[in-house]
């Protein structure tokens, strides 16, 4: 893994908190499991019919009927419980999933989400992704700060196409972590050795900055 | 009033050209593998398909789109296939994403006589699109249709001679919502089971919704992503 | 129990086909359960959550916990299911019930039910009735062709707030069986001695006679 | 993590006087009794009450009429009690007949995050004067909104310390709805089980649903119509 993708996985990590229902998105965000520290006791969601995500299963454990929504093989955890789709998706819609960590293409100043499709390109469809950011508690992305090209994947507007409108609450990336309030995007860290002048250069979209990160910049 | 059929052949033969046909599974995970064989062989054209997915190049679903039986399918995600994206590129194949989580519910509201609903999903996104728009409790939603199937076809553990089924693990994800959403439902089953042995209270599909019942036997269960613990 | 009411039950027995799902209402039409030959092989639906109602308990298995829509102790039958009320409306909204007998205060000519609400009386619910009435496959309705002064419950139309509208197949009273058609009201059988002509005495609702009753009475 | 409570005094003091209030049970079948008793001890006022039926005189939700606690009832069937009757005839009672199949269905809407449905149930009736109307698939539909509690009374046959809840028999009916539609869930159960004896294949309430769990003892469990075969 790229120390960028770990450095992001590792601030990531610090959203989850003891005792609360969480929902880990496909790929980079599926990761984070990896990281929870033991004593916090986390039930992990998997929207194609599961609470409560074990580890990766042993050689001899390996079941084709247990699979999380990435379709990894898995195993559950005590306590944990399975369900249909409309029950798995009851939850999410019904607001009982308290944090949602999921990638990100692009995130607009108002905490657009654009996630799922892009133009021209091969669709291969939304999965729950859609869902999961109407229905969690808390949506955090986690994405790199710029894409290949170095351009901010942090837009003013999002130019793809949306997968949810004013949806996101937190947004981490490599640099920075900002807040989406009825106010607008604020800058709360800087992280890996960034500062704030480099996340204004890096960053599309218009922020305000947290006092207490201006205060601590100050010193 | 038994419902236990014993040829698949006989089973499919129930559905038409250009009925549309809901499918249990989520990936690989759970389908009705013996029903989705005996669909390719027989044939069967012009399908509209709701499922979320639509299997790989060569298991599940993907055998009638090789056979080019799917005139539209109906999914959440289909990025696990070449043949389905060189069919939807060409034109051939008609696609219809749905969210998931609105996908289940389509499903269920189908199964259970709602006509339509309203949620969240979907708002500000190109699903939306040409949808009616309502304000519900301060929330902007969009009007969803519910989804029924001429025929169904579903997998599940064990089920009795009268059609009660329970399923295991996430292998139930879509099943139950297409049993219940099936105008004639075909449930395929690992092992049948006396009529009593299932527990009343833990009966996943009630006998109500299955129309045949078969037993499948030596079932692959092909595995997507094989992910074992580092020892 | 009343001949009239004895006569309304064994002809609505007859209605009830072998393998079928059937849900029987509160009061007379619970009855027929008893009526029903055992050779049929009948799931009766409790909307309160069970497939397959067995026979009233013995007085040592009487369990609070197993009740049917009544709130009578009943038992299951070999092959039953319980479930929430949700699931219960699923299955009946849904078409699942192929046939639904019910009480009647009062039924129209186009089909429309009467059978929960007398204005002025204190209001008790209407429970499951506007839900079973939409959704079974084939909704019959028994009740006695008169009311207490001798006055036709079969009118052109309820003057009692509706159960629902034009959602009655079969009314089958002490008198008559009528089939409710797109050309309207017809009466197909005369039962217990009536004829014709008495029918027509006792009914307010205009309704056509079946050819085939035409032909019996000119025998 | 773990949400057992001892007490059912300062569970019900999460209620607060005004709250919306979703109760499972059907007639005096599978309600939360301990719960209820505690709340007319409380004696919480003003509150709007959403369950199938109302309790009779002396027990289940008439413990609470009684006491004047409720100020809206929303039920399918209120027939049973004469207290009930009372309170509507002078106006001290607000009560909203809802359909049973409609009431069901609204809860589990709340629950499921679905603000609005369209039904058949009630078209041409009382029930649907003033509602929107729409016809959807050639069927006339009024449109019915989700009920939300501030809190649920549950009553499961057994649980775990993380909130899973089974249920017995006929007593679940209303139970697992309300469990998910209320946003305060305070379960109550005969018996407390260890993490991981309930087969996570036959959950009927999952973890996440419930905020409270206590252990109810010599459950009453009154019987409103005791019938027996005729030996």
């Amino acid at each position: 893994m790229s120390s960028q993708r770990e450095n992001i996985i590792q601030r990531a990590v610090q959203e989850v908190e003891n005792g609360t229902i969480v929902n880990l998105g496909i790929g980079m965000p599926t990761m984070i499991a990896n990281y929870i520290p033991a004593e916090k006791n986390i039930f992990l969601h998997s929207e194609n019919g599961l609470l409560g995500i074990g580890p990766y299963p042993g050689e001899e454990d390996v079941d084709a009927d247990l699979i999380n929504a990435g379709k990894e093989t898995v195993t559950v955890k005590q306590g944990g419980s399975f369900f249909d789709n409309a029950e798995s998706f009851a939850m999410i819609r019904g607001g009982h999933i308290d944090l949602a960590i999921l990638g990100g293409m692009e995130v607009s100043s108002q905490g657009d989400l654009a996630n799922w499709m892009i133009p021209g390109k091969m669709v291969k469809g939304m999965g729950g992704a859609m869902d999961i950011v109407q229905g969690a508690q808390k949506v955090v992305i986690i994405m790199t700060h710029t894409n290949k090209n170095g351009e901010s994947k942090i837009r003013k507007a999002c130019a793809l196409p949306l997968t949810g409108e004013k949806v996101v609450d937190r947004l981490i990336t490599d640099m920075a972590v900002f807040d989406f309030t009825p106010s607008g995007m604020v800058l709360r860290e800087v992280l890996n050795g960034a500062d704030v002048k480099t996340v204004e250069q890096y960053t599309e979209a218009p922020f305000t900055i947290d006092e207490a990160l201006v205060d601590r910049e100050a010193k | 009033m038994t419902k236990v059929q014993t040829s698949f052949e006989e089973s499919v033969a129930r559905i038409q050209d250009g009925d549309t046909l809901i499918v249990g599974g989520f990936g690989l995970c759970g389908i009705p593998e013996k029903a989705i064989q005996a669909l390719a062989e027989k044939g069967t054209k012009n399908l509209t398909v709701v499922s979320n997915n639509c299997g790989v190049n060569d298991w599940g679903l993907g055998l009638l789109l090789e056979n080019k039986q799917i005139k539209k399918m109906v999914a959440s995600y289909v990025g696990e296939n070449k043949i389905f994206e060189e069919q939807y590129l060409s034109g051939e194949l008609e696609v219809e994403l749905v969210p998931q989580g609105t996908l289940a519910e389509r499903i269920r509201a189908g199964g259970a006589g709602i006509p339509g609903f309203y949620t969240p999903t979907g708002v500000g996104t190109p699903i939306a699109e040409g949808k009616e728009h309502k304000v519900i409790g301060g929330r902007q939603c969009i009007l969803e249709e519910a989804i029924q199937g001429d025929a169904a076809l579903v997998k599940a553990w064990k089920g009795d001679a009268y059609g009660n089924l329970i399923y295991q693990k996430t292998a139930r994800n879509f099943n139950p919502l297409a049993a219940a959403a099936g105008k004639f439902t075909i449930a395929e089953v690992e092992e049948l089971v006396g009529v009593g042995e299932l527990d009343p209270d833990f009966i996943h599909t009630p006998s109500l919704y299955v129309q045949h019942l078969l037993v499948g036997t030596s079932y692959e269960k092909r595995i997507e992503r094989k992910t074992v613990q580092q020892a």
